[in-house]
């Protein structure tokens, strides 16, 4: 009897605790917390949250290699398969058309991923802080947090850097949720008060034909000069075809749905898992946090300059505001430029302007993830 | 390697990595205004025929029953 | 052409039956005509006695381990995968409302556990039976079916007997579904007129806020005092967090829908394939549905005695019949307490007074399991 | 193992299985009681408000599409 | 600077390209151009297609070991289990109520497998042509695309000959594509237009019992008779027994709907991770799709001649037409049979009578596959 | 093998394999035939029943909740 309470009190989490794990289910409860309460991308850090609670429960081993979450993090992002099924999932969720109604603006969804490089960049500089200590496919993993696509994130972090995979979810995915925060500052300070008030004319129809042969398209061009970009710009590709084809309705309806839920629960937790205290709990993680945000910041004000630009050499006829929604973060960049632009003037609805650049930064983001996943690993 | 040469790199990277990015979406902006060209103009759909895809005939009918039903209880 | 007939015909069923695998076939026959017929946890049984019939056909090795079953087996069972995702599921359907409006209603949702651990001492009794060698393992694998929950038992079930987890398996459904057969004799035997027809008052109000809570609070103290029924609790918590938060409803949904019911045709499928001639007909197995029935039974008698000493203490403010309801076997068990009480009197609603001891049975069994692999394995 | 080890063992796990059991659960009910205590009080939702979040705009959308349709059809 | 230039240079598309891939890339598009605008079997020539384009990519690899495609092949083509999951899924959309209603209709269906062992014994004789080497396995594996029947061939093919399986899968759908195209002149061509004319009797009502017991019977006899057929016969069975059996509605749905179409856009990613150019552009393709042709002319012919049969047997009460739809390819065959019926007798509808013949074709076909695998492999 | 041989198995294969089908079908057909013989006459279903069980209780409350908005509101 006295030895079972032994070996009982013995498997308990109370005589196992690290204090590292503690923490780290702290922070799995704040993240928790602000999905549920302040409304933090909750579809993912949720999952995220609950998950590095379980991987850091002592004795379970629940993220070890028998584990669950350690059997889901083999099978799906080691893999690269969990975030390439949710890329295939927005691609059917993604209406181009706004995008394909005026595709000029695409080039602001380029301009914005300036974020992505300027971060490497600051993330190599960085290691001249004694702690922290980046590789340069450490700092590529990084910097993508800048494209402010979080499957995109997932699928380089998990190739280039797995041990810092939590550190960037958990960033990419809080700042993503940040956006409203941090993007309208960025923008007041480089635009001026008239510019903001541009008003852009109604898009264009775009025909059906035209948003099928897009994803083609599309493609193609990455084949061409990108093949490194073409499992991500591809499954986009494939996922966004099932849905303009119009002859799959069924295929596109469970990508759309079904699919990548159950596949955004898997991804979520197995990120989670990743949220390990001695990982987590590093100056690095800091470091992360810190390049995140200003790789976000740098996006912003690139493509508010490139929208600057395009407002002169348009001659007033694009809100430079736009420009920002091109570092990604769908839809969410697209409402703030949006309610910026509405601040400046009631009657300037920027939504469906803004789209375009926001869904092309998408690409703009996959483009950029090809370009290290080419160079630096 | 060296924190020198690993900031070059970067530097580098920074290039290659704005070059591509800059030349893939101009080339896709030029492919899709040439697509918009040479693809013949839809007449753009009524606006009210729009709205009809989205409810099923067998939800009509189920509707259509309900509302049978519904008065029936009354 | 003789050849190849000869051939043809020692690759027929008829060439190759074993009298075993024959008997087996039939046995899958009998749980889908009761699945079908009489009702018997049909989304369970249904797929368990389909598997069984397919794990017995000569030649064609579905079961092996390039079958379609061993696959599925290996990749969802050993893995324990399968049972978790169910409790996920399960935890996205349970709305603990009830438990949470008269917490010490838990209790008997405790005192009904009494039935696996009994169970555990009668399967090592049973060992001094001839033909019938029960280790310790095999004993805590046997005890859990007392636990009147299906995942929890093929969790156990897999992780201490995977031999025995056709037959363990088969005898918790069976048994959950025979719950309104077995438990209204102990229960009316146990309880006097007047305790029946008790009346309860009706439920306080349970906020939201409540209810998000609880799965933290859950996993927070099984993290603290077992963390090795975390994994169980904690995807039962993960489910329940869901839809609980209100802030992830397709997750939810997917969680309690299309994500279970795929998971439960694979594991039903799964399971079935270890109704393998050689281990099902076997003297254990009937120790195995003995001792189930025993495990049910006696888990309804401490369920009920619970109740008779609550009834006692709170000055008759608590039917003893919802203490029945404490072995979980969810829903079912509660509404056989429901039915018992408007047998006595006929204004007696007791279903949602019952439902708090049922939802908590399952954390009860969900711990005792706990125990047990921390213990046994 | 001799049988009379394991009988032990086994009634050993009874003891240990059914306090854990009870430890935890009696520890549920008090963090669940003083969690009831802390949290405000919500006011109790109305019931006919409790009924609306069921049907989505979506769904009245089509609802509304249909019985025009409906009407019209007549 | 340079040497990245270079770096990037060297991973491009238009560096690493080979003229084969450049070929698949076309016939990739060339399926997915037939399925959108010319409604050829979408569901899964869509998934073909791309994947095929996918999989000809240079340096990216999505084919290989790591890569989405080779990883998907591995897991559920390799195993066998995507086409036995689609095989349940179809079993729990079919509804076998027109062929029980009157089951001599069945032999139509047995008679059109002429059409695989037919193609067998042509496949063989090709080997004289010189550059084409198809050894027993091969022949077989290619026959199998008479059966006229998606998930059978993939499932063959996937076990006999997964080099040709590219091959295969796209000409058993294009066939069944082709089927309005290739059926009518044969079907013209065997009949009198007085044999065309032949109205049938209106089906008896089939009770609910005996489409509960159907797929039992159907898996006991081949069972006993051919095990090797248990895995392709065993799923659907199960499909249609979920359908049938009215207590697990849940199952059902989730079995005919969001499960096969997960399964179905990993299918058909999977086969079309087959179309490598090394092995599609071949004297042997070129075989494949000309033996396809024959067996779904022979299979064709085959079908009608037993109808004939029929008519003269039965005195007229049999409209040789539907013996057409024995080939399967549901539910197209049945329709075609419908609609040459309809132009010889605008009176004759001919649809209902059709499907159990076509059902049934379904059934022979799995059939055969069984011999086949039995014998060949 | 020689293609001589590979023709021979292959004839074979032919006769076994339309052997299997039929003997299996015609087994099929004879079985279906006695149970329909066996199996009790179901009282066929009256046409306008059938179609009821397709609406949902859940459903008819969600329109009928919605009918009332909808006429709330103009
Ligand atoms: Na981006
Ligand atoms: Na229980
Ligand atoms: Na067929």
């Amino acid at each position: 009897m006295e030895q079972g309470l032994l070996q009982l009190w013995a498997s308990t989490g109370l005589y196992n605790f690290t204090i590292g794990q503690i923490g780290m289910i702290v922070v799995g409860g704040v993240l928790i917390y602000l999905a549920i309460s302040r409304g933090f991308e909750p579809l993912l850090l949720i999952p995220i949250g609950f998950g590095g609670i379980l991987a850091n429960i002592p004795v379970a081993e629940i993220a070890g290699p028998d584990g669950l979450l350690g059997i889901l993090y083999s099978a799906g992002i080691e893999s690269g398969i969990f975030p390439l099924l949710i890329f295939m999932g927005v691609g059917a969720m993604t209406d181009f058309g706004p995008m394909l109604s005026r595709p000029s603006l695409m080039i602001l969804g380029a301009a914005a991923q300036f974020g992505i490089f300027f971060t490497l960049f600051g993330a190599i500089a960085m290691n001249v802080v004694p702690g922290i200590e980046f590789s340069m496919a450490d700092a590529a993993a990084i910097a993508i947090i800048g494209g402010a696509d979080g499957p995109t994130a997932i699928y380089v972090g998990s190739r280039l850097a797995p041990d810092l995979l939590g550190a960037i979810a958990v960033a990419a995915y809080s700042y993503m949720a940040l956006v409203p925060i941090i993007q309208p500052p960025i923008m007041k300070a480089l635009t001026t008060e008239k510019e903001r008030q541009t008003r852009m004319t109604q898009l264009r129809h775009v025909g059906k034909l035209e948003k099928i042969l897009f994803p083609l398209l599309l493609l193609l061009v990455t084949i061409l000069l990108l093949p490194s970009a073409t499992p991500l710009v591809g499954m986009l590709c494939f996922g966004n075809l099932l849905k303009e084809c119009g002859v799959v309705e069924r295929l596109s309806s469970t990508a759309q749905n079904e699919l990548i839920n159950i596949v955004t629960i898997f991804l979520g937790l197995s990120v989670g898992s990743k949220l390990a205290a001695d990982k987590f709990l590093s100056a690095e993680t800091l470091g992360i946090l810190l390049l995140g945000m200003v790789a976000f910041s740098i996006g912003t004000a690139a493509g508010v300059i490139m929208g600057k630009i395009m407002h002169r050499v348009t001659g007033g006829a694009v809100n430079p505001l736009i420009g920002a929604a091109g570092v990604s973060a769908v839809p969410m960049a697209a409402r703030v430029a949006n309610k910026v632009g509405l601040q400046a003037n009631p009657q300037n609805f920027l939504l469906m302007h803004a789209m375009g650049p926001n869904v092309a930064g998408v690409i703009g983001s996959a483009v950029a993830a090809g370009v290290l996943l080419a160079i630096v690993s | 390697m060296e924190i020198d040469q690993l900031l070059v790199q970067s530097l580098q990277l920074l290039g290659l990595g704005m070059g591509a990015v800059f030349i893939i979406l101009t080339l896709l902006i030029l492919l899709i205004t040439i697509v918009s060209k040479i693809v013949p103009e839809e007449a753009s759909p009524a606006p009210p025929t729009a709205a009809r895809p989205t409810i099923s005939p067998d939800h009509i009918a189920a509707i259509t029953a309900a509302i049978h039903q519904y008065k029936k209880r009354r």
